[in-house]
């Protein structure tokens, strides 16, 4: 095993990679840009090393400052965790040449399904089922629109290079084709540097369903059975479970599904944890998507139905560890939720709400786990994807867990900042969201059906607001700047709140 | 104690008979007619079970401060809550716009964001355009 | 299912039950004496009752005025938690004759079970093997010897009433038999209007290791596997897990002790959760101890390896609804341990350490599951038992578990009080607690071979500690008064931080 | 500044080249070398990885602490931790006792505590006797 393993990330995956390797007794390296010297996974890591500034590319996107930072730390593996460069075939590739275990897939592995059309072709030549549409990535709209045409309308366009929802728009006529053509293409290159899009006939109503596979570097290959994340924002996943409520529906699905993704696996030679990511009807027909060459952020809930710790397994499989498992030992049991807890306000559009967190008060006991890079007092900088935490929960079937998830929430308190707590609330007693009656456009249609505001206080509460206030000195009211729109606008208020937290923030830095 | 509170906006009388004791810093224990609440104070909000009142004091003594219904009628501004980079404009000074119309998109943390009119009004001025980086705070549009 | 249950409990195993209440939607109830306003178990129910003074006997031990609080609050059940009432017949009459469910076993299962002879005659009769001694309470001495000398030396006295550890006393040599009589006699008289006492043969290395089971109302029983509890200080319990070291070794043993616990608890008409104690040599031998009729403090272990609510299934028992399943569908899955924390100096034999909790960190991530009773800032109340919390952790081996305890120990900080939580560290450490080498003399053998004493901090983080002293003012040192025992004496320096601790407290209330 | 810093009564001066912010109050992350640690301020004493170092300082100008040395030659006494009952005297006024000698046992939350002699010394004073019940901080013995 590793002697000292350095984590090429921040926030909670940093930490709950750290926590693995603190159980397996190896000593861990975070690493940090000018904005993290006071971030958690700094604070709870063995060592640390500082890259650069705040910017991703002079820090957490740097290769050749993380490699020296490992080199200078004597990390003999790397753990990438996801984003930044945990697909980047390049970084692996560098810390082979550099005598560092990359603890993921082989750098051709990431190439192969790095390339949407490449991994398309892939995974139809070992036999998934794929998406009909193009096999290439074009790059003019007339070829483009032919296979659209082809395809039949809707259809998606997607980047080659693509993830995260970047370049990806969603046509349902021919005369919106070139204007959306151009749009994405545009937004690709400046996401990817790489223009180059395909085409895909859109699946209506299609579920999010992935299998989490698990393959070692002597060819033995497992499916953890599915998580269905087809509760999604702008092509951005929001709540995931396991196992599928569709799949609870047709249960043949799971073991079908598990195949088609490890044959789409090994025909890229794979070895480390991946995902293949597919869309299915509620007929249970499925189409390969893509696939995710390292730990998913949804990681937790297939840790939780299989018992499984997949860092854990990850670390044993860079080591060249033969999986300690065949398929007929993999067990699901009860049911798993994920909760992404972001910094952002669902009642104004989204908007993302960095600043301090001044009070913070977490869930817990029975069934509840939370992974989560904060602390009160900490301040959530602008630079970086504003994700806070994810809060998971098991329970024996999925609406124990549901009725869990939301005794969490009640639990969770974060001051300071805006947050999406309220959103998980709304969703969890939607109706539709009981019944599992999902599909990725789920979200989007409730947001549009039950526009996300806060309800009128009640007016009873209002003389218990009056005695808090009434123990307060006149001077606590005086330290806040007055607003500069109307209290009469909540949205508008919690716009002037976020930028009182900002300029807080900026004073003390 | 001459002093008034106002609760958002209202005058109201502090609860007469509810127990209140500070259990963290800004979070109050409260039990009324053996409920168990729970109330949060952030700033000039107090939280109680996720309704949010907004505080303020009616002192005679103090300066008398305008936030309520007279600034519904005043100017209001719409300002960058972050720094980032406008990306597109979608109003032109002079426009008469409605509340919740998108005025301004500001790019940070890799999310486009739309800033919207707080209320309906004639766009009085708009002091930024594309492609600008804007620091926090900075006012963007006014509405009258 | 009730419309409203009350809690007649406090601390952490009031918020346990709160829990799962708020998961079933059924509001809850909690009840508090003047010296618990403030604590967690008030602040998280949706109702709360007050009872009294601080003293038990005027607040959770007095069945009339948590009767009349329920009648108040119109709460339709009662569950009493563990220790106070939970295990007091009159007080399951009463709720039965006031009309309201007890949420644990009949009046006449408590009586039979808490008298400890009644509960060997009726566990022997049901076919459990009891260990050898007097099956009646004696009160003469001289008939007590008898049964000793009959039964060989070493023998255990104990108390008919007894529970906690109270009135029980090893005798070792006959000449110290009169001696340990009276005193554990007067002992038990004391603690439980009952001085008389019965006489077991001493199991040499004997392991505790428990059964939970499980009856509805149906006459349906089930038996949820062991807990071993072999690791006790003065007969108190340290830490717990399932499965027993022993039965991992032995696995046809944990079907042989379950049906053996079952026949002791159908002796009884038992239905509700409840624990087998038996005793058990490293040969598989084991004899019936006693029967807890409520909720064990140690549940969780339980409920990580099953997957199974107790608190949930408690509450359906007593609602009347049969088990919804049948022993067949029992499958314990991994290793579950718990670390009951304690505001306790190990360092300085154990003493109690109330007072107000300055920090507090506490432990998240995988497979860790908190079920605490404290907040920072909170004072812990002199008046009860100094339980501030259970750690429990879950993985797929026992090694495996351990380690992540110690991970999760790691990330635990109480500070303001002093805690057991460095005790673990060093049992867990233990070479002969890694290899499953317990009985229940295994931890005062451990603190006896290796005193439980801090180690000499090392010279190389003396700079650092200087380094933060250098960015205090003067006056931070000088705001505590100077101790009354010189630093050269690290226990005395505890104990007159203790103090302090203690005097800053009555200063705040 | 001429203050000195003593660490567990020694002086020690400030690592040179650690870097050190507090995270949370009293909570302090601190690099070392690339090793990252936490320091934890509690009362007089700082916790570095479990260790507990206490901290005074030796500032010419403010009153001199005499906690070292010279009171290990003096008097120590045995106060009681928390209210409770004296259950039992272990030791007699006059007596030689030495360090870590049983002394009086209290009873308190339900347990019984054995109070131990600091050092080791003449028992000078016993301030108790079985069956008082005693407050917080109340002195029973006294080691010369």
């Amino acid at each position: 095993m590793f002697s000292k393993v350095l984590i090429a990330n921040r926030g909670e995956i940093a930490l709950r990679v750290i926590r693995t390797l603190r159980e397996m007794s190896i000593p861990s390296v975070a690493v940090y840009s000018d904005a993290d010297r006071a971030a958690l996974h700094v604070r709870r890591a063995d060592e640390a090393a500082h890259l650069g500034p705040a910017p991703s590319s002079e820090s957490y996107l740097n290769i050749d400052r993380i490699l020296d930072a490992a080199l200078r730390h004597r990390a003999t593996a790397i753990h990438p965790g996801y984003g930044f460069l945990s697909e980047n075939a390049r970084f692996a590739q560098a810390c082979a040449d550099a005598g560092i275990a990359f603890i993921g897939p082989s750098a051709k592995s990431i190439s192969m399904m790095g390339s949407k059309t490449e991994a398309r072709r892939v995974a139809s030549a070992g036999g998934a089922p794929i998406v009909p549409g193009t096999l290439d990535g074009v790059t003019s709209a007339s070829e483009a629109l032919a296979a659209a045409r082809h395809a039949g309308f809707p259809v998606m366009l997607k980047a080659v290079a693509g993830g995260g929802g970047k370049g990806m728009r969603r046509v349902d006529r021919e005369p919106d084709f070139l204007a959306a053509f151009d749009s994405a293409s545009s937004e690709a290159l400046r996401s990817f540097a790489d223009g180059r899009l395909y085409v895909e006939k859109l699946i209506e109503n299609a579920r999010h369903i992935e299998i989490q596979i698990l393959g070692d570097r002597h060819g033995n290959m497992v499916h953890l059975g599915e998580r269905e994340c087809s509760v999604q924002r702008r092509h951005q996943k929001v709540i995931e479970e396991s196992p599928s409520p569709l799949i609870a529906r047709l249960p043949e699905l799971r073991a079908r599904m598990g195949e088609a993704a490890i044959r789409a696996a090994r025909a890229a030679g794979y070895y480390n944890a991946g995902t293949v990511e597919f869309l299915a009807d509620n007929s249970g027909n499925f189409y390969f998507l893509e696939m995710n060459t390292r730990l998913q952020v949804e990681h937790p809930v297939t840790e939780l139905v299989t018992g499984l710790d997949l860092v854990r397994l990850q670390l044993s499989i860079a080591a060249g560890h033969p999986l300690p498992f065949t398929q007929s030992d993999i067990v699901l049991r009860g049911a798993a939720l994920e909760c992404r807890i972001y910094a952002e306000d669902p009642a104004n559009n989204f908007f993302p709400s960095p600043g301090r967190i001044t009070q913070l008060a977490e869930p817990s006991g029975p069934g509840v786990r939370l992974d989560s890079g904060i602390y009160p007092g900490w301040t959530v900088p602008l630079d970086y994807d504003p994700m806070l935490a994810k809060l998971i929960v098991w329970n024996d079937t999925r609406e124990h867990a549901i009725e869990r998830m939301l005794r969490a929430l009640g639990e969770y308190q974060i001051g300071g900042i805006q947050s999406n707590l309220a959103l998980f609330d709304a969703i969890l007693r939607d109706p539709a969201f009981r019944a599992g009656n999902l599909h990725t456009g789920y979200l989007d249609a409730m947001l549009q059906r039950t526009p996300f505001t806060a309800p009128p206080p009640p007016a009873e509460l209002a003389p218990l607001a009056a005695l808090v206030a009434s123990r307060l000195p006149n001077s606590s009211a005086a330290t806040t700047p007055p607003a500069t729109t109307p209290p009469a606008a909540p949205a508008s208020r919690w716009l002037a709140d976020g930028r009182q937290n900002l300029m807080r923030k900026e004073r003390t830095r | 104690m001459t002093r008034r509170i106002l609760i958002n906006g209202q005058p109201v009388d502090p609860h007469p008979s509810a127990t209140l004791i500070e259990t963290e810093p800004g979070v109050y224990s409260v039990l009324v007619d053996g409920v168990s609440r729970e109330a949060r104070l952030l700033g000039n909000d107090i939280f109680i079970d996720g309704h949010r009142f907004t505080f303020e004091f009616d002192d005679p003594r103090q300066w008398k401060r305008n936030a309520g219904a007279a600034a519904a009628h005043g100017r209001a501004t719409i300002a960058a809550p972050m720094p980032g980079k406008v990306v597109r404009i979608l109003a032109a000074a002079g426009d008469e716009v409605a509340a919740g119309q998108g005025i301004v998109v500001v790019e940070a943390m890799k999310m486009q964001n739309e800033l919207k009119a707080p209320r309906a009004g004639r766009l009085a001025s708009l002091d930024c355009k594309e492609n600008d980086s804007v620091l926090a705070g900075a006012i963007l549009a006014v509405i009258e």
